[in-house]
């Protein structure tokens, strides 16, 4: 847990308002466990005071770079896309705890779900599976074929479906629509999206263990603010916070 | 003695800075960051007599320099945050303001006993001005009479000395604090959020669960600095000023206006290490202006004006 | 009839924007940047009975997100305005909300009297909320009865309607509404700027001349909206809503929270065009969301609430 | 009367703290008057609002470029300092009533006396009145040798005096220091800089004719919001707004 100051590589808009910024720095050493997230300043000067949190979607630690991709929608992450190479990037991280295999997970195969946004980080965890011998398939819901980024590299790991709602790609429908033809060999389930998908997610998995990542609006990223919090019946504090606790948790964990 | 050293009731400072309440937690994150004894003190997020799991999430949103938070007090109650949150700041040995919360004058009593009890809390700052709970909080520190009562009654159980905290949502903000002063505080904080809202215009409804929330960081530092220059020319009790600091500059600011110790809230979820280098920063800022001791800058302003601004 | 029309006590707008008070002038500067006819209408600069020439410089001073202003009212007073000032808006045919000040009751109503009596003038802004002055202005503002008073005194010379400028700077500003509402007004304008300060932290002085002056800009929306939608659960009165708009964002975002018209101030320094561009913008973010009519935006947070927020 | 959006083409640091800018764009070739200035945006997506009031220093209309000289002291003139060529700055302008010749004053000599970062609208004056066939001398003061700037070229125009507070180049002293010497020939006085100098300089004068530029915190630049007035005798209304009435007047008009 630091704070880094990296330098832009590049940041380049690969779908419509979708960006894929890479940044080196001697942090990146560091992130090497997929699910984590960086919380990243947008601006100095700026009057955007909160960090964003952007997951980490790919490392490369020979050349000390991270990849994120994110969806430039509001202020802050349209201040981000303007940044160009060689500016710097304030990131706090990597922070949270991310993805992580049980013992007798390793024999078994991966279904990882991601909606929207939600897919970045199932790109390194991906990758990270795939070197464990785990066979991966993905399935990647979008809006709309212009929406949708990153399937060819999806497919180098394994398996990819694709769904868009507006069918215009793959499969017409939202990603549980897609879910049920590839459970058959009781794979473990991870998800990452928007709370919504993630609740489908769970009931359509039935009895398969899984991992969800959550998302939430965040204060300092830390767990010392509270702003995260998310209710849960299995620990006595009655609430875990997704940003020190999280964001990914076992599926059944929390109350979504 | 250091130049940077302050000392109010209670709280005996190496340097005037401290993290906010609400804004650090109990301290145990923020350790991880950085090593905390290099702070003037620690004040720990609000006790409440139980635990309270607070507001609907979302419970932050970003507004123009500034921020709204609807956290909701929530904490694990005044004897959980005894039994495990406080003794974990023991290594540091830095004072620490105990942030307290009620929904009842009962509540606030109980709690101020049980935690002004412990031998490592240094003074306890009394929240009449929460603006995100339904009860107590605010209603008390919008109401001068029930203000005073309150602090009497605290004052009359607790162990250490009462910090007031005082809300700007007020018409009259030295009128409060003359009332809490004459009741027995021993010292000030100000200022805690303004109530604001912010709303999704493609939705039409407010981003937080809350609806309403706080309004904080450098948005609010203006009114803040008003009302300590206001409140320090007409009460004698020391002020722990707060509201959007977040530089070495704005802490000596925030003194020439009359703190005598500054609160840094927001400014850490923006950099978590804003109050050491803040810290560090101040005795160069002290140099550039020929300070030696940071005290000398306690209310310089109104000090220049000779005479209180209300005679003016 | 056009999808931006709203329709106030008074004021027949083409579209909701008008420039706020005091950031304008009486229109003929900006008159020289753009056609002020695509304005839904304006309001001028405050008159009071006798001409004044208003505080000590430095009248201004930045803040994040932010500015201070303690202009303190100058203007030429209120037969100029009506000789020299207000017949130069004729051409361009918008409704003209004139806004009042004055040190006391029989200034407001005198005042009142001869502007509301120019057939050019469609309505007149009472500001009891400038923090800048040291008699009248806020002190009217800051106690209900007082504003009542005046809002009653001022209705019944007043040959136009009567909005009622509320101060921000009040404990309970629902309370205040009501007064007025109660009092006769026929509508609101809210709000006027939140009382701060800056001082030079090298020097301990205060920036501005008046020492203290008026918050305003995107740093206190939050605020803004807050109140208005507050209101705008508890009166019926129609809302000219301001604090800090500075997009079509912003205006939407107001008009949700319950105005019926927006008053953009600060952000015409930012940018002098800042007002039509607004207009032009407007109608796409209505596309965007599928609303017809602008007016249908008014209080559409509170109507998605359903229940008055007070009663939750 | 516009709002420009111009071009940096180089923005360096030619003294301690003080930036040359050059700017590049249509609009400049309305800014024609020397003493107007440009009401300068520092930053987009920033928390500074308000615009700096910038005078022009130099403008060359075949190149369509108009040069600015500020030194970075607050936050603003900072942010403005960090922009580099390529980059877009939002100015209005040309704003406010320059240097004014009147018909009497074309024969006579003139005499241009500025004080720290007044100097600046000296340079395009000096050059004004030279191509009218006046002569001019400067006196132009500084802080020190390290805040002192364009002297140089400012020597090609006319000749030109340097007074600095602490005597480490030219005359130890102020800028009235340096008066007496050149008043001789009863030039025209132009004078710019902080009020307390203007108001040296105008007692220093005697009865000498002559114009000041003066400075005053501005909201909107325009004269629309009563910000920066300065009392006066000599007009019914009792003040002048610096930024439209001025920021030029008469020596004697206002009182300083
Ligand atoms: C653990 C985690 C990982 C994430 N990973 C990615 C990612 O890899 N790529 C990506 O594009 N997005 C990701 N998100 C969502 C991303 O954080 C938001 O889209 C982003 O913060 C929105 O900022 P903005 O400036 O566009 O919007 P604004 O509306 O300007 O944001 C205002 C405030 O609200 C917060 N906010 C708004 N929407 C969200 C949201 N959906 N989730 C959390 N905070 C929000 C912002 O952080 C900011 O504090 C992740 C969120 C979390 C919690
Ligand atoms: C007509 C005119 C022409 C000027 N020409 C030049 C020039 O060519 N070069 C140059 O370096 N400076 C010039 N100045 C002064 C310049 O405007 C200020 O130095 C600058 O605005 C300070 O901004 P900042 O960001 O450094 O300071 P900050 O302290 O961040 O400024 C805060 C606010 O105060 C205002 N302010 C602070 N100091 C001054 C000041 N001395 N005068 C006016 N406003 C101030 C700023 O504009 C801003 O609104 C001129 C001023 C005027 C009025
Ligand atoms: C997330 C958050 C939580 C807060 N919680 C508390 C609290 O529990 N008790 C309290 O007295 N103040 C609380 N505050 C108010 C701060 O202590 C402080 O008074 C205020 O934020 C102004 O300072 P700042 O602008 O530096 O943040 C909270 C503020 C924030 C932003
Ligand atoms: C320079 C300045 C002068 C103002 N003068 C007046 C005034 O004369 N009368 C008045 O009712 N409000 C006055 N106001 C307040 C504005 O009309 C408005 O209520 C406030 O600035 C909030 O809006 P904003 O954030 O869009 O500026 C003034 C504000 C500014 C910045
Ligand atoms: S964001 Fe602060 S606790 Fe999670
Ligand atoms: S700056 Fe607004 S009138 Fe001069």
């Amino acid at each position: 847990m630091k704070k880094h100051l990296l330098n832009v590589t590049s940041n380049i808009e690969i779908a419509r308002n979708i960006f894929e910024m890479k940044l080196t720095g001697p942090g990146v050493g560091s992130m090497t466990t997929p699910g984590q997230f960086l919380h990243v300043s947008v601006g100095n000067h700026s009057s955007k005071l909160l960090r964003r949190p952007l997951s980490i979607c790919d490392v490369d630690l020979d050349r000390e770079e991270v990849t994120l991709l994110y969806r430039a929608q509001g202020e802050g992450t349209k201040q981000l896309s303007q940044k160009s190479a060689g500016e710097i990037v304030d990131v706090l991280g990597p922070l949270g705890n991310g993805f992580e295999l049980a013992e007798n997970d390793h024999n078994r195969k991966a279904l990882l779900i991601g909606g929207g946004i939600g897919v970045p980080p199932l790109y390194y965890l991906g990758k990270h599976l795939k070197s464990k011998g785990i066979e991966v398939t993905f399935i990647l819901g979008y809006q709309s074929i212009e929406d949708s980024f990153y399937i060819e590299k999806f497919n180098e790991i394994g398996e990819t479906i694709v769904t868009t709602v507006d069918g215009s790609l793959g499969i017409k429908g939202f990603v549980t629509d897609a879910m049920m033809n590839v459970m058959n060999d009781e794979p473990i389930i991870y998800s990452v999206g928007p709370a919504i998908m993630l609740k489908a997610v769970e009931e359509r998995a039935g009895g398969l263990r899984g991992y969800l990542s959550l998302e939430e609006r965040m204060g300092c990223g830390i767990g010392a603010c509270f702003a995260c919090v998310c209710p849960t019946e299995t620990r006595e504090s009655g609430y875990v916070k997704i940003c020190s606790d999280g964001p990914v948790f076992k599926m059944g964990e929390v109350v979504l | 003695m250091s130049r940077l050293h302050v000392s109010l009731p209670g709280l005996n400072m190496k340097n005037p800075i401290l993290p906010a309440s609400g804004c650090f937690g109990f301290g145990k994150e923020y350790a991880k960051w950085y090593d905390l004894s290099v702070l003037g003190g620690i004040t720990i997020k609000a006790a409440t007599l139980e635990g309270r799991f607070g507001n609907p999430t979302p419970r932050v949103a970003e507004t123009e320099s500034g921020m709204l938070n609807a956290i909701g007090l929530q904490n694990p109650g005044v004897q959980k945050i005894l039994e495990n949150e406080i003794p974990a700041l023991q290594p540091f040995n830095i004072p620490i303001l105990a942030n307290i919360a009620g929904s009842t004058e009962e509540e606030y009593i109980e709690v101020t006993r049980q935690i002004s009890s412990s031998p490592q809390v240094s003074a306890v700052e009394l929240n009449i001005s929460c603006p995100n709970v339904k009860e107590g909080g605010i209603q008390f520190g919008t109401h001068y009479r029930s203000a005073a009562n309150l602090t009497r009654k605290v004052k009359a159980v607790s162990e250490k000395p009462v910090y007031v905290k005082l809300s700007p949502n007020v018409s009259n903000i030295v009128e409060m604090a003359q009332a809490v002063e004459e009741a027995g505080a021993d010292g000030l904080s100000m200022i805690n959020t303004l109530v604001g809202m912010k709303l999704d215009w493609r939705t039409g409804n407010p981003i937080l669960g809350n609806k309403t929330g706080g309004l904080s960081g450098p948005a609010i530092k203006p009114v803040a600095i008003r009302m300590i220059y206001e409140v320090s020319q007409k009460v004698s009790l020391p002020i722990i000023g707060m509201g959007g600091v977040s530089t070495a500059e704005d802490v000596l600011e925030m003194m020439s206006a009359g703190a005598s110790a500054v609160a840094v809230g927001t400014a850490n979820f923006v950099n978590p290490y804003v109050c050491p280098e803040i810290i560090e920063q101040l005795p160069k800022l002290l140099d550039e202006i020929g300070v030696e001791n940071i005290s000398e800058m306690t209310g310089r302003s109104t000090k220049q004006w000779k005479t209180p601004l209300s005679s003016r």
